[in-house]
């Protein structure tokens, strides 16, 4: 167990935005005056890029020191404290830098302050509502503020605070337009949907702390649970009558949790509708932060997932299987921000895929690239929209490759890493999760690894045709905004040149040992070594270098087929799509409408639960029952039982009031004295 | 305490005070000629010797008693005849705690110049003080006259709110020398107070020549602002101009004692007089050091004189020298409400309550905070 | 008997026959609120008796010196010279409550009964301002906040119910 | 001094003067005064009760006197609002006879 060196000014980071966020709640819901935007703007990116100064100094001070002792904690306050004895839990407002938790707010403030200064291009004409401007930035670094939180907790309950704070915010982001039903529908669907996965965190939660408490050490700080975890490893829990281990049920719990959050199947269904907001939301909150969050949990519970291979299993097959899935129907999007959104469920599912099978490094490794190469993405379709005048639909683009011409560099940047370009970020942390599942001990992990082959496949398919849609072939914008096309503004553009540099050369933290000497950059893995004292890897590497090689060159392989296929349909022959959806209609309408999920939940779950809340509940028993017997039952059984009798006491002769309070008092003092 | 002691010494104080009293109308009347620019009160003579006037109370006293007591119709008899004494009485017994010397031993037995000296002293004179509320209020609603009723009401409001200022003006006292008996208090004042010695507060030190500069250490250097509430509150109690509402010559001809005469008008008017008395011997006693002498205290004197005069003669001397002192600032206290009385205008009703409620309650919270801050800075 | 006993007892009697005197005068108001003056009155003198000053004082300032003045200054405000209200069913409440009373008296009386121990000597300092207020300021500190709040919202109250028109 | 049993007795008796006062008085300021004399009355059994265990000088008990301090404290306040309720009733009713006020009658 490392020993925690105290710091004092780490809860300034969290701390920084959320001054910037109360602020501009109370100058929007109580002051009610408008702020000058440089204002605006001032506040909260200076608060973020003083967060990003912060991490910077945190990550120094961390590299400072002995590899061993890699921990720094600011204990703030006692949060919650509760028992007596030796069964006393006190859940502070505490937060630990590790490695993992480093890497993670560089990540989140470092995306999070390009993301708010492209907002501020963004959403300069949003003439929408007039407050809207300080309310988005508002709810961005309360966002900033609870991701910040939740990534830095020293806990799990404070975890749950940032987890639930960014459940709100992605609410709050998506129904941003509120005025649009449409909108606000996306949003409460988000919420219901993180809802289920965050009531199986706290069944978790509770779980893993009763068994601590039983064991003698009730607890939820993170390292205490690990320094404690050997005492409930065998532990087990009976649930309808089978007994399992416990470290499985709360494994799986926890992934459920990670599932509704990083849009896992089955609770994914939320995260493509979530397109609804602004793009930099989905950026931010969509690629880069909140959905990696799940990601995060499950690496940063890893000593938990490590002796738990049944929930480990299950977080890998959920994880390979949301790959191929999210990546089949991402095929047949026309909807630039959709086919993103599915991609990102792709990738989620690529992380998660890597986790389950231990590579806890290659599954952080890839979080940390994805986060850049999607923010881009993201960031560079917002760029696309805004030059079409909010036009979202790929089949009225196209040609767009002289009107951009420095957009579609860092576009092409994006899309290059995300396919896994040799030499790009993508490249190198993909691999490194394929070479992790090949190495496992899964149960069917040579499934699995062809599983993510072939994702890397259909990703580069869907990937080459969105580019080629969107900037070659003919122009077909409509009429009216076709003259209009223009590159968008700095503030736009310099965060994506940013985000492009680091797509390419971010694959550079964790460059494979195998590349370790062609590029100079150590011996080593240095993501790996970086991270080696909290995670624990699975099992070493015990491939061959020419198997690695081979793997690599598959990779690239598929991917390049991927691509060409894609040239081939949609630039060489543009009608071809056409013809192939015709001839194989029933499969091409099965993936275009999303496997039909949205509808088959609809039938099974939201119809029938909408159908016995309005039926049952609410005129049986909340007519009935409720406000029947319970409310006006009893108001009309006292007033019976006043008008019937009661009234005669009520006679007005205040000397009779006196005499009887007399008597009752004699009466019980008579009583309480016999 | 013995009762009959007390009985005694209450006895002594009556005959002391009650001569005090008419030698006080003389005293107002000379003050307000000599104000108004008139010879006064010379008129009233034996043989034709008029001997300044001091006839005058003598006059008086053989007047009233002689004018036939009326009661007027309609009037409750009972209640009638005794506001005069409820109204007097209080203001006599409240003598009983006011020291008129110290405390001093002649070999073996002890003398206390003062009839009753409880611990509770300055309680005391406010719970006699708030009892002659009643005669007013009394006397005011058993006259059956509706100026009367006025009267009454309006002294009745008076004293009850004064009373509250009366009371949190001299906590501060309580809190410098945190006592409430009378005689401590005076005690405590018997000694010098060190002008320079707020420097040591702040860290410094006080220079020799400087260490000279003393005052003594009476109440009122230490509470100036609650002297002043203090004394205006005491007068206000006393209902006499400039505070004299409920009588409000003006426009209540007579206020609540309007349909009184003969003795029992006198023991209205004596009661007044006797007041002031009171109040001169309560803000004495309490801000200007009691019997205490300036710059020579009671071991001073004893031991000075003492060591070549004998220690009873020297103790003797030292009573007899209280005395007059005690007796000196009386009548300077006496002579400054007579000044106040005759200098200001009256009050209007809604003048006299605003400064009450409004001015002089605020005041005394202030001036109990800043003394309790000084305090805490002073004596840690 | 010592002086102080009878001391006791005529002012025993007095603060009863006042009180009596309260209760049973119909006629006049005044009259009542003045005799109960001097039940007050008697009772501080028995508190001096029983060695509580300080509350003996404050029973003066605060019961005589205030609450009664109220009392009067609100009858003589409203004029209230007589209460000749109509003849109601009067006899019955008096028997009603007089039979009461005797049973309530005679309860207490019994649950008192003799058998307390003998009165000890007082401590020195006992009843005087200094260990009261030691105590009020530290053990029963809270006791003091509250009554303080209570004040507070008496006078509220008291501003509200007498104001002529609150708006 | 006098036994305590006679204080409480005194006590008694006052208390049932003063309740008897509250039960038959129509007249409301005499009931609020028929209602002081009863505090009065438990006032006077707390000083008599505290009389007979004073405790030592090093550790006065002196609870009865402080819960007659704070019994002081309420009859102030509640003569405050009584009076209060009594001019506003004046006001309304032009009386302060009891069997008056009799709006909340069914």
């Amino acid at each position: 167990m490392v020993t925690p060196t105290a710091i004092s000014w780490l809860h300034w980071i969290p701390v920084l935005p959320l001054i910037a966020a109360v602020y501009h709640g109370l100058m929007i819901g109580i002051v009610r005056r408008s702020t000058p935007r440089w204002f605006v703007i001032g506040l909260s990116c200076g608060t973020v890029f003083l967060a990003f100064l912060a991490s910077c100094a945190a990550f120094g001070a961390l590299i400072g020191m002995p590899e061993d002792q890699r921990l720094l904690v600011d204990d703030v306050y006692t949060w919650i404290g509760s028992g007596v004895g030796d069964q006393v839990i006190s859940a502070n407002v505490a937060f630990a830098l590790d490695p993992i938790s480093a890497l993670m707010i560089l990540v989140v403030t470092g995306v999070g302050f390009l993301i708010h200064v492209y907002s501020i291009g963004y959403m300069d004409d949003d003439q929408r509502d007039d407050k809207g401007f300080q309310r988005f930035f508002c709810y961005l670094n309360l966002f900033t503020f609870s991701m910040l939180v939740l990534v830095l907790a020293d806990n799990l309950p404070l975890m749950f605070l940032g987890w639930e704070g960014v459940g709100l915010c992605s609410y709050l982001l998506i129904g941003f337009w509120y005025s649009d039903s449409d909108n606000a529908y996306c949003g409460s669907k988000a919420f219901v949907v993180n809802r289920i996965g965050d009531f199986a965190f706290l069944l978790g939660l509770f779980a893993l702390f009763a068994a601590l408490s039983d064991a003698g050490t009730p607890t939820v700080t993170f390292r205490e649970i690990e320094a404690n975890f050997d005492k409930i490893v065998d532990a087990t829990v009976t649930i309808l009558g089978t007994q399992y281990r416990l470290v499985n049920v709360v494994g799986v719990c926890f992934f459920i949790g990670a599932c509704g959050k990083s849009a896992q199947l089955p609770l994914y269904v939320w995260l493509p509708d979530a397109m609804a907001g602004p793009t930099p939301v989905s950026a931010l909150i969509h690629a880069a932060t909140m959905v990696t969050a799940g990601v995060y949990m499950v690496c940063r519970m890893s000593f938990l997932y490590a002796v738990a291979p049944e929930a480990s299993a299950v977080v890998a097959w959920t994880g390979g299987l949301t790959a191929v899935f999210a990546a089949t129907i991402a095929v047949t999007q026309t909807d630039i921000k959709k086919v993103l959104a599915y991609s990102t469920v792709s990738q989620l599912g690529y992380m998660f895929l890597a986790a389950g099978c231990g590579g806890y490094t290659a599954a952080m490794f890839h979080l940390g690239t994805h986060a850049f190469f999607k923010a881009l993405l993201f960031l560079g379709a917002g760029a696309v929209i805004l030059a079409m005048h909010h036009e979202q639909n790929i089949e009225k683009m196209g040609g767009l490759w002289k009107k951009l011409p420095r957009t579609k560099w860092v576009f092409l940047a994006g899309t290059l890493a995300i396919i896994g370009f040799p030499g790009f970020s993508g490249f190198f942390s993909k691999d490194e999760i394929l070479v992790a599942v090949w190495v496992s001990d899964v149960p069917g992990h040579q499934w699995l690894y062809w599983m993510g082959f072939a994702t890397a496949g259909i990703t580069a398919f869907y990937m080459a045709r969105l580019f080629f849609m969107v900037f070659l072939g003919k122009l077909r914008a409509a009429a009216d905004v076709r003259g209009q096309i223009h590159e968008p503004g700095a503030s736009v553009f310099y965060p994506l040149a940013v985000l492009a540099f680091l797509s390419i050369v971010g694959g550079i933290m964790g460059v494979p040992q195998i590349y370790g000497d062609w590029l100079s950059v150590g011996d080593s893995n240095s993501l790996a070594s970086w991270l080696a004292p909290v995670l624990p890897e699975a099992a070493p590497h015990a491939l061959e270098h020419s198997t690695e090689y081979l793997m690599a060159l598959g990779t690239v392989g598929i991917a390049a087929s991927g691509v060409l296929v894609a040239l081939f349909l949609y630039v060489r022959n543009p009608d071809l799509p056409e013809k192939m959806a015709q001839l194989l209609s029933g499969l091409y309408k099965l993936v275009f409408n999303k496997y039909y999920v949205d509808e088959v939940y609809d039938a099974l779950i939201v119809r029938p639960t909408v159908a016995l809340s309005d039926t049952v509940l609410y005129q049986v028993i909340d007519t009935r029952v409720i406000d029947g017997v319970a409310i006006n039952g009893s108001a009309n059984a006292v007033r019976s039982l006043a008008s019937g009798a009661l009234k005669y006491l009520q006679s007005g002769l205040t000397q009779g009031y006196v005499f009887l309070m007399i008597v009752g008092a004699v009466a019980i003092v008579g009583w309480l004295l016999r | 305490m013995p009762i009959e002691e007390i009985c005694k010494t209450l006895f002594i104080i009556l005959v002391i005070v009650a001569g005090l009293a008419p030698i006080i109308t003389w005293i107002e009347r000379k003050q307000s000629a000599l104000m108004q620019d008139r010879i006064g009160a010379n008129r009233a003579d034996i043989g034709g010797i008029t001997v300044l006037g001091l006839l005058h109370p003598m006059a008086d006293v053989l007047k009233l008693m002689t004018k036939e007591d009326v009661v007027p119709q309609g009037a409750n008899r009972m209640m009638h005849m005794l506001a005069p004494l409820i109204a007097a009485l209080p203001a006599i017994i409240a003598f009983g705690v006011i020291p008129w010397g110290g405390i001093y031993s002649f070999g073996d037995t002890t003398i206390k110049m003062v009839a009753a000296d409880p611990d509770w002293g300055l309680l005391y004179i406010f719970a006699i003080g708030s009892i002659a509320t009643y005669g007013a209020i009394m006397a005011g609603w058993a006259s059956n006259n509706n100026w009367s009723l006025l009267g009454g009401l309006r002294a009745s409001a008076q004293m009850i709110s004064y009373e509250v200022t009366l009371g949190l003006s001299v906590v501060g006292i309580f809190m410098v020398f945190e006592t409430l008996k009378l005689t401590d208090m005076v005690m405590a004042q018997d000694t010098t107070l060190r002008v320079f010695g707020f420097i040591e507060v702040f860290g410094g030190t006080v220079p020799a020549f400087l260490d000279w500069v003393r005052l003594p250490a009476w109440g009122i250097f230490y509470q100036p602002l609650g002297f002043v509430m203090f004394l205006t509150a005491m007068m206000a109690e006393n209902k006499r101009p400039p505070f004299d509402a409920p009588e409000g010559e003006s426009e209540l001809i007579a206020g609540y004692f309007l349909e009184y005469s003969g003795m029992r008008f006198g023991l209205f008017y004596m009661s007044e007089f006797i007041e002031v008395i009171v109040i001169a011997g309560v803000v004495s006693t309490i801000f200007l050091g009691g019997w205490a002498i300036p710059f020579l205290d009671q071991a001073t004197i004893i031991g000075g004189i003492g060591s070549f005069m004998g220690e009873g003669f020297a103790t003797g001397l030292c009573v007899i020298l209280h005395f007059m002192t005690f007796m000196l600032k009386l009548i300077v206290m006496i002579w400054l409400q007579m000044l106040l009385r005759w200098t200001l205008p009256r009050f209007r009703y809604d003048q006299v309550m605003n400064l009450c409620w409004k001015g002089l309650l605020p005041l005394s919270i202030a001036n109990i905070l800043i003394t309790g801050a000084v305090m805490l800075l002073v004596r840690g | 008997m010592e002086v102080s006993a009878i001391l006791f007892y005529i002012f025993a009697v007095m603060a009863v026959v006042s009180a009596l005197g309260m209760v049973l005068n119909v006629r006049n108001t005044v009259a009542a609120s003045l005799s109960l003056v001097v039940t007050m009155i008697a009772l501080a003198a028995i508190y001096v008796l029983l060695e509580a000053y300080l509350i003996a004082v404050i029973q003066i300032m605060v019961y005589a010196g205030a609450i009664v003045v109220l009392f009067l200054f609100v009858i003589m405000l409203l004029n209230l010279r007589e209460d000749d209200f109509a003849p109601g069913r009067q006899w019955l409440v008096k028997f009603g409550a007089g039979l009461l009373g005797v049973f309530v008296l005679i309860q207490l009386l019994k649950l008192v009964g003799p058998g307390l121990p003998e009165v000890p000597v007082v401590p020195e300092g006992y009843g005087g301002y200094r260990q009261l207020g030691i105590l009020l300021y530290t053990d029963y500190v809270l006791l003091v906040e509250m009554a303080s709040l209570l004040l507070l919202s008496a006078i509220v109250g008291a501003l509200i119910l007498a104001k002529r028109n609150i708006d | 001094m006098v036994p305590i049993e006679h204080v409480i007795g005194l006590s008694s008796i006052l208390f049932v003067i003063g309740m008897i006062g509250a039960a038959t008085r129509r007249n409301l300021i005499v009931v609020l005064m028929s209602i002081e004399l009863m505090l009065n009355a438990v006032n006077l059994a707390f000083i008599g009760f505290n009389r007979l265990w004073p405790g030592t000088a090093e550790a006065p008990a002196l609870d009865g006197q402080i819960f007659v301090l704070m019994v002081i404290t309420v009859a102030a306040a509640e003569v405050a609002v009584g009076l209060g309720i009594i001019i506003s009733m004046i006001r309304n009713r032009d009386s302060v006879n009891l069997e008056e006020v009799s709006l909340l009658r069914w």
